[in-house]
């Protein structure tokens, strides 16, 4: 008892200060200086209709790169800690229900679907909503469909991993390039800006939107698949 | 209509805070936090939205011209973006976490993992 | 090399690892090495840069757009050292993080090279967002390395971590943005220069919630007390090698963020931060008293060390130029020693504080660890000796005296900890473990060392005060690290040779004063070291320790100005404290030495500053004109610190244990010569301030009670000891009394007799401790009732201590009556009537003491197993022997000595002098002819003792058992021998005086103390959940504390 | 104030004058108090009888070499203090050694032959001499304080160190003698006085029985003779002191004599009347009583 | 019985078989500090092994008999009471007496001592110590015994446990008769004493010295446990 009190009463201590910031918001009427520079200068400068995308990938790319990281490293020590909880050969198999007719020819008939759709997310980041992030995440999804239809199933961990690795590591070799090519780490232009609106356009963004869905689907990937394998403690 | 959104932003931290606070099963806290999480990119969001513009991708309705007058703050949106990729990543770190913590006590009570103190 | 490149080829590595097969553990476990070297070659070519001039400070744009609408980082200075120091750290923990890096894989290699990339991400990057994310990243790198540790424990300790980072990432988040609407940019410098420039918006109102919530989540990383019970626990149960990453790189890492951070808050936020890192520095070093865990302890003090440079962040409007370098200073001192003991622990197996005890099987070892426990501790020559000196400095210019005093304090407890920790190590008993000696982990460690070392000599440098490294006397005795290696006896005619040799050198740049004590250090401690030819072996330690003391010394008499006195105090004190933890039971007094000596210390430094106003460097002299308003508070903090080297009533507890456990070639020189620091300090603080007021209270006449009293109770507790050791400990207690009496009397003779028992003192002293070591060599025990009838067997020890309790009593014809002459005509023109009273009752006192000495142990019964004792060695009697011919011809000829001194104290007063005509002294009230006295006692002793022999030269020769018993026979010599309890009336009587009220008093506040951490540890209750609410509820209560004083 | 050839003869004279006022004096004090008791006494010569035959006793032992030194000690104590100090005012022959010193020389001299005895003492390997020489010690310290403080009072007053000095100040008829100028001092000295003579109520130092003679327990023979010598010597030595410090000096044997005799006289008196204090009873006693007088003593000088 | 023997002739009673040499008195092995074993022997290490020597009257007769006219007017006596005997002992030190007016006085310690009154009998017991006390005074030292007990034994001259003739044990000089002597008595005694010593006849400790083995074999042969050594210096 006494800790849900003091728990209502820190909260409402936090909860001045949330109030505080309520009402002392005065939404803007304006964009501001950053947001300004950005709704005029990214079509000219890095080609990208979709300026949060833009944002995403070259102004803060950084931040996305690091954003990215965070998912490989999610990854790498999801699999860290459930490296010792994976199923032993010569154990006996976990026994399972079996998934519904449904499920399986459901899954047979979206499974390419999905995985389309999801590239075709990424593949256009700079010109539609969407990007790299759900892009890699409706592909994961695909993954989780197949998961759930046969939960014993098992996938090549290499190939995933691969597929992760490589994707980061042409990320960071892009990210160089730009050093030296273009105006710094991260610059979209060291490739030809293209037509505006187009598909291939925005430089380096599609490349590197793509990169990142890949390397975001193959970490999902990885971790659904880290997840799954792993037993029920004994 | 902006404050509102905020304040509801708001509210689902100081909500999934509580959760955290008050329940000692691990999963809820977990899960608190995510709502927490969702709390603060709703805030993130409610930030950058300016009344009566539209989303800052450049097509036919946006001009590259006066896109500044019609689209609202795109870095906001940048960053909710972000948050909510490292939200996931802690939250499935923390998953993972109370796998591990399970497999070690069988238990998903936070107090009983006191060995270290003092 | 463009510094992004530290990032991407951290990052580009991670991936790079993924790739590989997870077979080729080896390639992998290299590659992540050169990646890391690659990096801190990087930062180390920046540092460099940076550090000649050839290049300025760089903004890295990225995107190829400017900030503030792109990320940029920046390489300047302080981030080129504090990335260096990540980078270094990093690869030095994956060398020593082999093994387990080799079982896990590659993916525990690539966690380590991005947590290493992101905490130089935090240093290096300029945008408030792009802090966060790689505050997460470290976050959940840091979650991935505490899985590195063999202990289960880890585990709940990396997932209270993220509970707490889940409450600071939303925090964090909210601060920003709503920052990011306050001030239209998400660019530090962009905002900073807004706020600077008065921009309402940014700092007003919900701006300033704003900034309050992006400071406090960035404050939470520094693991401000309370609210960090989850960062123990990780410090605790997590890789040590981790830890030391934790505790260095991370801690640097958050740091560095809080002061970026500050940049835009502005100077309105600085108390907060004081408040803040004080509060942790005090109270996480209390609560580390109670730790016996090494990790937990390590890591309080971590914390403590973390909130001691966020309070000098706190300082940063007072600091300007000196900011880096007192910041810096501290921090680099803590993150190499922080790193350095993780590192080291990690070679042993046992958790437990006294385990550390097989360390004294390696001596490297346990010089490394001396040497990180003096980086904490802030004694030269490493960095923090500087950085507190300049912060102690800046301190009292400003009047921020409480911040100093807290500092202080808190600098202070930490000592204790780690000091006693240190005595565990020297000291208990080793468990039956084995350190692992593997090469790459003792490598790493060494590495520490160098980087400390090598950091030492940069800051003195930089420091423009003078670098203690490179000070002759300094030098000289660390080459005796390098020559320990050879035997003892080599080494002590080296030694010899250099004290000699230094006197020579130095010997025409002091006046009669400075050459007193130089005599009395340099040649007077070479005579002591004769008596060390009488070790065998190599005596591995004592060394170094010993010629530290004396190069301390030897540099405190040349000192000019206020850093090269206290410097040379510092040195003293910790060359003293590691010779005096050499005797076999001294851990706990060895300990209280260093504490009280540290106490001492501060007391001295604060004065100092308080003194120095800013000034620097600031001349010795200058305390001359130190202006009214601070000269009795300088006055009092010098005095405090003066006493407790010489030991006043009060301050006097380490004493009879420190000189009474040491080693018998080591008691002498700390009594004899040690001392004699504190005595010089006052020669120079009287000589400059002379007399002070108080409120109205004349404080040399405080110091003339002081010393009375010491006087006084210092004899009455010798002459209750059992501990022949103790008894003349307890003496020079009384001694000290008598010559801080002598000083604090403020005229010519009062001096004079000050530097008579200055010269006195030491070889008496020296001569008593070196027979009585001597006996205690031979007899195996140092209590005096277990001795006796010792004076046929030991003739010459026996007359060195009757010689030398004749000389001490002040009983003419020896020299000590000169001191009491001189010491009578000295109270003649002084007005203190009252403590005299009481110098009156301790003379006659130390009378009983010295007979007990000399009675118990030479005289009375021979006990059995004593039959057949030997001398004591000739090198423990030679210099006795010596001592012995001077005494008696000081006592002939004092002129010869203190002639000079005379002449030369008569330039600071110049009346009440003595007059030298001939054989005889006058003073203005009376006259003394030591030739004189010493011919007709002489003369007349002569005559009676041919006459005695004449009627009684036929005495039979009678054995010891041969009395007139009652007509009854002794049984055995034991109980026969009068000695236990020897002073029993006495003790009836008075005895109620000697009650240990001052150990009482002392022991009440270290009980406190440790009361308070026991108490205050409960409130790690070790459930992740509290540990969130502490820091909600440190949230809270900081809004209100800082919204309550700001508008 | 130089030495003189001379010196040593008048010295010599001194000593055996004193030696001789001495020897009868004890034995005269020692027969005053006898007729206290009601009893004759012994014959005023006895102390020269008893002397004689210590040093005419054919054996003796010794316990080695301190014990050997320690009767020298004591009498070269006794000899010395007396020669260091002036024993007739204005008589510079009679001033024997006191340039070797002033005051302050006689008072720590005083040390020298008790530290001497004290060390024969212990190497006799008694326990009871050491028994002994721990209560004297215990017990003249505290003694010692009160005299110190006079000491201190009068060389206030009169601005210095020198005995002669300080006795050159009291001439000029009675009133001028310390015991009228400073009669807290004078006081508090002679109370110490009474602490140092040996005499009850301050002597348990040589309980006879209890401890028998203390120090001296072992002593015989001519090692004896040595300290009835001193016996005699010392104690007018010290009333020497006294007598210049506080009663004016003696400008002349007869003087002299009856103002050492009066002094002693003192101790006698109250030795008669008084029983035996235990040495913490005699410390408090001193603390409670003469100790605030010695303060009192320097505090209105 | 026991058999009267001469001064100087041998004793011709059977020994007794020796008793065991007390504990504490039997040779002991101790450790030293560094470690070694020595053997300590009491008896040897501990005590002056040498035998009483005879010392010779000055050379001059005249010194000599200064020196003897000198010991006799300063008789200071053991105050040591052996028997019942020391009851008329206290009353000399009274007014009624004053024994201090003939130069006679008491000491506490024999090393001071010259004169030794064995006041009464003396049991064997108290024997062992009278003798140690006298061994302990110097040279010339006088004994006399006090009353009939130590003339013949007195009324105790059946007794088991009372010796019946002191000068067997110790050199007498004079015997004060009676049982007890007055204190009138003794100071005649004394007075007497005073005679014998200025005529030169004061040697017992000489004698005592010449006949050492006599008249130690005399003492061991009623002290049964002779747990000392033989002369106690």
């Amino acid at each position: 008892m006494i800790r849900h009190a003091l728990a209502v009463f820190f909260l409402l201590g936090l909860g001045t200060v949330f109030a505080g910031l309520l009402l002392g918001y005065s939404p803007d009427t304006e964009l501001n200086l950053t947001a300004r520079y950005y709704a005029e200068n990214t079509a000219n400068d890095l080609g990208a209709a979709n300026i949060v995308t833009a944002i995403i990938v070259t102004y803060r790319g950084l931040d996305t790169l690091g954003e990215v990281t965070v998912l490989f490293l999610t990854a790498a020590i999801v699999a860290l800690v459930l490296a010792q909880s994976r199923h032993q050969p010569g154990t006996p198999q976990r026994v399972l229900p079996p998934s519904g007719e449904l499920l399986h020819t459901g899954s047979r008939l979206l499974v390419p679907l999905i995985v389309l759709f999801g590239v075709y997310v990424f593949v256009n980041g700079h010109l539609t909503p969407g990007g790299g992030f759900q892009g890699g995440a409706i592909v994961a999804s695909s993954m989780l469909l197949l998961l759930l239809t046969d939960p014993l199933r098992r996938f090549g961990h290499r190939m995933i991993a691969r597929v992760e690795s490589l994707s980061g590591l042409f990320y960071v070799a892009i990210g160089v390039l730009g050093l030296v090519l273009a105006g710094g780490f991260l610059d979209n232009r060291i490739l030809p800006l293209g037509d505006f609106g187009s598909l291939f356009s925005a430089g380096a963004i599609p490349i590197i939107y793509s990169l990142v869905g890949l390397k975001v689907g193959a970490e999902f990937s990885s971790m659904l698949v880290n997840l799954s394998e792993t037993e029920k403690p004994q | 209509m902006i404050l509102v959104s905020m304040a509801a932003g708001f509210l689902l931290i100081l909500m999934g805070l509580y959760g955290a606070l008050t329940n000692r099963n691990i999963l809820r806290m977990i899960v608190a936090f995510t709502i927490a999480s969702t709390g603060v990119n709703l805030v993130l969001v409610s930030v950058g939205y300016l009344a009566g513009r539209t989303a800052p991708i450049l097509d036919a309705a946006v001009p590259v011209a006066d896109a500044a007058e019609r689209i609202i703050d795109p870095v906001p949106q940048a960053l909710v973006l972000t948050a909510i990729v490292i939200g996931l990543g802690i939250t499935a770190l923390m998953l993972a976490y109370a796998f591990k913590l399970y497999e070690t006590k069988r238990t998903l009570d936070i107090s009983k993992f006191t060995e270290l103190k003092g | 090399m463009s510094p992004i490149l530290i990032i991407a080829i951290g990052l580009g590595t991670a991936f790079l690892l993924a790739f590989l097969d997870n077979r080729l553990r080896a390639t992998a476990y290299a590659i992540t090495l050169v990646a890391l070297a690659v990096m801190s070659w990087i930062a180390a070519d920046w540092l460099f840069a940076l550090s000649s001039g050839s290049t300025g400070p760089v903004e890295i744009f990225t995107a190829g757009t400017k900030p503030p609408f792109a990320i940029n980082l920046r390489m300047g200075l302080a981030e080129a050292a504090l990335t260096l120091l990540i980078t270094v750290t990093g690869l030095l923990a994956a060398v020593f993080l082999k093994e387990p890096m080799m079982r896990l894989g590659r993916r525990s290699m690539a966690v380590l090279l991005i947590a290493t990339m992101s905490f130089a991400g935090i240093v290096l990057t300029r945008d408030v967002f792009n802090l966060f994310v790689f505050f997460e990243l470290a976050v959940i790198s840091t979650g991935g390395l505490v899985l590195l540790s063999d202990d289960a424990r880890a585990l709940s300790a990396g997932f209270k971590y993220l509970i707490v980072s889940q409450v600071i990432s939303i925090l964090l988040l909210i601060g920003i943005i709503f920052l990011y609407h306050a001030g239209g940019s998400l660019n530090i410098d962009d905002l900073a220069a807004a706020s600077a420039a008065g921009n309402s918006t940014v700092l007003l109102k919900s701006g300033a919630l704003a900034f309050f919530l992006l400071f406090i989540a960035l404050v939470a990383e520094l693991k401000p007390f309370p609210a960090n019970g989850w960062a123990l626990d990780i410090y605790e149960s997590a890789h040590p090698a981790f830890s030391a990453i934790f505790s260095a790189a991370a801690g640097a890492a958050s740091l560095y963020a809080v002061d970026k951070a500050l940049l835009i808050g502005g100077p309105a936020w600085l108390p907060v931060a004081t408040a803040i890192g004080l509060s942790t520095f005090v109270a996480a070093n209390v609560l580390a008293l109670s730790q016996t865990s090494d990790r937990r302890l390590l890591g309080y003090s971590s914390v403590a060390q973390i909130g001691l440079v966020f309070a000098v962040i706190g300082q940063k409007d007072l600091l300007g130029d000196q900011y880096l370098f007192i910041a810096g200073g501290i921090l680099l001192a803590h993150a190499v020693a922080k790193a350095g003991l993780y590192w080291l622990s990690g070679t042993l197996p046992e958790r437990a504080l006294t385990s550390w005890a097989e360390l004294k099987h390696h001596p490297v070892l346990l010089f490394a660890f001396a040497s990180f426990v003096a980086m904490l501790v802030g004694l030269p020559p490493f960095p923090g000796f500087y950085a507190k000196w300049q912060l102690a400095h800046a301190l009292a210019a400003d009047g921020r005296y409480l911040v100093l005093g807290l500092i202080l304090l808190g600098a202070l407890i930490e000592a204790g900890y780690l000091f006693r920790w240190f005595g565990y190590a020297l000291k208990r008993e080793a468990p039956a473990q084995q350190v692992d000696l593997s090469l790459h982990k003792i490598g790493v460690v060494l590495i520490a060392v160098a980087a400390g070392w090598g950091l030492g000599y940069l800051w003195g440098d930089l420091s423009g005060l003078g670098n203690v490294l490179t000070a002759l006397p300094l030098l000289f005795a660390l080459s005796f690290l390098a020559l320990d290696w050879l035997p003892a006896k080599v080494k002590n005619a080296i030694a010899i040779a250099g004290l000699v040799a230094w006197f020579l050198v130095s010997y025409p740049g002091y006046d009669p004063l400075r050459l007193i004590f130089g005599v009395i250090i340099l040649i007077g401690g070479a005579v002591i070291l004769l008596a060390s030819f009488e070790t065998h072996g190599r005596r591995i330690g004592f060394y170094p320790s010993a010629m530290l003391m004396y190069a301390g010394l030897a540099m405190l008499i040349v000192a000019e100005d206020s850093f090269g006195f206290f410097a040379a105090w510092e040195i003293l004190t910790l060359g003293s404290y590691f010779l005096i933890l050499r005797g076999k039971k001294s851990e706990p007094h060895a300990l209280s030495y260093i504490v009280f000596s540290l106490g001492g210390a501060f007391a001295i430094l604060a004065g100092f500053a308080v003194a120095a106003q800013g000034t620097q460097p600031f001349a010795l002299q200058g305390l001359a004109d130190v202006s009214a308003t601070f000269a009795p508070y300088v006055f009092i903090l010098l005095a405090a610190g003066f006493m407790t080297k010489t030991a006043a009533i009060g301050l006097h507890i380490w004493l009879p244990g420190a000189h009474a456990e040491a080693e018998t070639d080591v008691s002498p020189m700390v009594s004899g010569i040690l001392l004699k620091a504190g005595l010089y300090g006052f020669f120079i603080l009287l000589m400059t301030m002379g007399k002070t007021q108080f409120y109205g209270v004349e404080l040399t006449y405080v110091l003339l009670w002081i010393g009375a009293l010491s006087a006084l109770l210092g004899n009455l507790m010798a002459i209750f000891q059992e501990d022949a050791k103790r008894l003349l400990a307890y003496s020079s207690i009384g001694q000290m009394g008598y010559a801080l009496f002598g000083l604090a009397l403020m005229n010519h003779l009062g001096w004079l007799m000050a530097l008579m028992f200055v010269i006195n003192h030491y070889v008496y002293k020296s001569m008593l401790f070196l027979s009585v070591g001597g006996i205690a060599k031979r007899t195996g025990t140092k209590l005096m009732y277990r001795m006796g009838g010792l004076i046929t067997l030991m003739p010459l020890s026996f007359i060195a201590v009757l010689v030398g309790i004749i000389a001490m009593s002040g009983v003419p014809p020896l020299s000590g009556f000169g001191g009491r002459w001189i010491f009578y005509n000295a109270i003649m023109s002084s007005d203190a009537r009252l403590p005299m009273v009481i110098i009156f009752l301790s003379g006659p006192i130390a009378f009983l003491y010295l007979f007990r000495l000399i009675h118990t142990i030479f005289l009375g019964q021979l006990k059995d197993e004593h039959r057949r004792l030997k001398e004591a060695p000739f090198w423990i009697v030679l210099p006795q022997m010596l001592f012995v011919a001077f005494l008696i011809g000081f006592a002939i000829f004092p002129g010869l000595a203190l002639r000079r001194v005379d002449a030369y104290l008569g330039s600071f007063f110049p009346s009440h002098g003595l007059a030298w005509e001939g054989l005889t002294i006058t003073s203005e009230y009376g006259y003394w002819s030591p030739v004189s006295i010493m011919i007709v006692v002489a003369v007349i002793f002569v005559v009676l003792l041919a006459w005695l022999v004449f009627l009684n030269h036929r005495a039979q020769k009678v054995k010891q058992f041969n009395i007139v018993f009652a007509a009854e026979r002794p049984y055995r010599p034991e109980t026969t021998h009068f000695a236990w309890n020897f002073f029993a009336p006495y003790r009836k009587a008075l005895g109620f005086l000697t009650e240990p009220l001052v150990t009482r008093f002392w022991g009440g506040i270290t009980g406190t103390l440790h009361g308070t951490a026991d108490l205050t540890r409960r409130f790690y209750t070790g459930d992740g959940q509290v540990y969130a609410f502490h820091f909600v509820g440190f949230v809270v209560i900081v809004y209100l504390l800082s919204m309550g004083v700001r508008p | 104030m130089t030495f003189e050839w001379m010196k040593i003869p008048f010295a010599l004279l001194t000593l055996f004058i004193v030696v001789n006022y001495g020897l009868l004096l004890t034995a005269l004090m020692q027969k005053i108090a006898a007729r206290v008791g009601g009893r004759y006494g012994i014959p005023i010569y006895q102390n020269y009888i008893d002397l004689l035959k210590n040093y005419a006793l054919r054996s003796a032992i010794t316990h080695g070499f301190m014990f050997y030194l320690g009767p020298v000690f004591r009498l070269t104590g006794g000899v010395g203090l007396l020669l260091f100090v002036p024993t007739i005012y204005g008589s510079a022959m009679f001033s024997n050694m006191s340039f070797a010193g002033d005051l302050i020389l006689a008072l720590y001299f005083i040390f020298f032959g008790s530290l001497g005895m004290a060390l024969g003492a212990g190497e006799s390997g008694h326990p009871y001499s050491a028994i002994g020489v721990s209560r004297g010690l215990s017990q003249v310290t505290m003694a010692e304080l009160p005299l110190a403080l006079a000491v201190f009072a009068i060389a206030v007053q009169y601005q210095t160190l020198s005995i002669t000095e300080i006795v050159a100040a009291q001439q000029g008829g009675f009133l001028h003698w310390t015991l009228f100028t400073n009669p807290l001092a004078v006081i508090a000295a002679m109370l110490s006085f009474l602490g140092s003579m040996m005499r009850p109520p301050f002597d348990v130092v040589l309980a006879p029985q209890e401890i028998p003679i203390g120090p001296p327990t072992e002593y015989h023979s001519a090692y004896l003779a040595l300290m009835q010598t001193n016996r005699v010597i010392f104690p007018i030595a010290k009333i020497v002191i006294f007598m210049n410090l506080f009663f004016g000096g003696a400008s002349n044997w007869p003087v002299f004599f009856v103002k050492v005799f009066a002094i002693y006289m003192v101790s006698v008196l109250v030795g008669v009347v008084f029983p035996r204090f235990r040495v913490e009873q005699s410390i408090r006693w001193f603390m409670v009583w003469a100790v605030p007088i010695g303060i009192a003593a320097i505090l209105i000088v | 019985m026991e058999a009267f023997v001469k001064p100087g002739e041998k004793n011709r009673l059977k020994e007794r078989p020796e008793r065991p040499v007390k504990q504490e008195l039997q040779p002991r092995v101790v450790k030293t500090p560094d470690g070694q074993e020595i053997t300590v022997e009491p008896l040897k290490d501990y005590y002056c092994e040498a035998p009483p020597r005879v010392h010779p009257p000055a050379y001059a007769k005249i010194v000599e008999d200064l020196f003897n006219w000198a010991r006799a007017e300063s008789l200071w006596i053991l105050g040591f009471g052996t028997g019942c005997g020391a009851i008329e002992m206290r009353p000399l030190m009274t007014p009624r007496f004053d024994a201090y007016r003939y130069g006679i006085q008491w000491r506490p310690t024999p090393r001071q001592a010259n004169l030794f009154v064995i006041s009464g009998y003396l049991s064997v017991k108290t024997l062992k110590r009278a003798i140690r006390s006298y061994e302990q005074m110097q040279n010339p030292k006088y004994v006399v015994g006090l009353g009939s007990c130590t003339i013949n034994g007195g009324m105790y001259w059946d007794s088991y446990n009372t010796i019946k003739r002191l000068d067997r044990y110790l050199p007498v000089d004079l015997y004060i008769t009676g049982c007890m002597p007055r204190p009138e008595a003794l100071l005649a005694g004394f007075l007497e004493l005073k005679k014998i010593i200025k005529a030169g006849k004061g040697e017992g400790a000489n004698r005592y010295a010449e006949n050492f083995d006599w008249y130690k074999a005399n003492q061991k042969q009623v002290i049964h446990d002779w747990d000392m050594p033989d002369y106690s210096w």
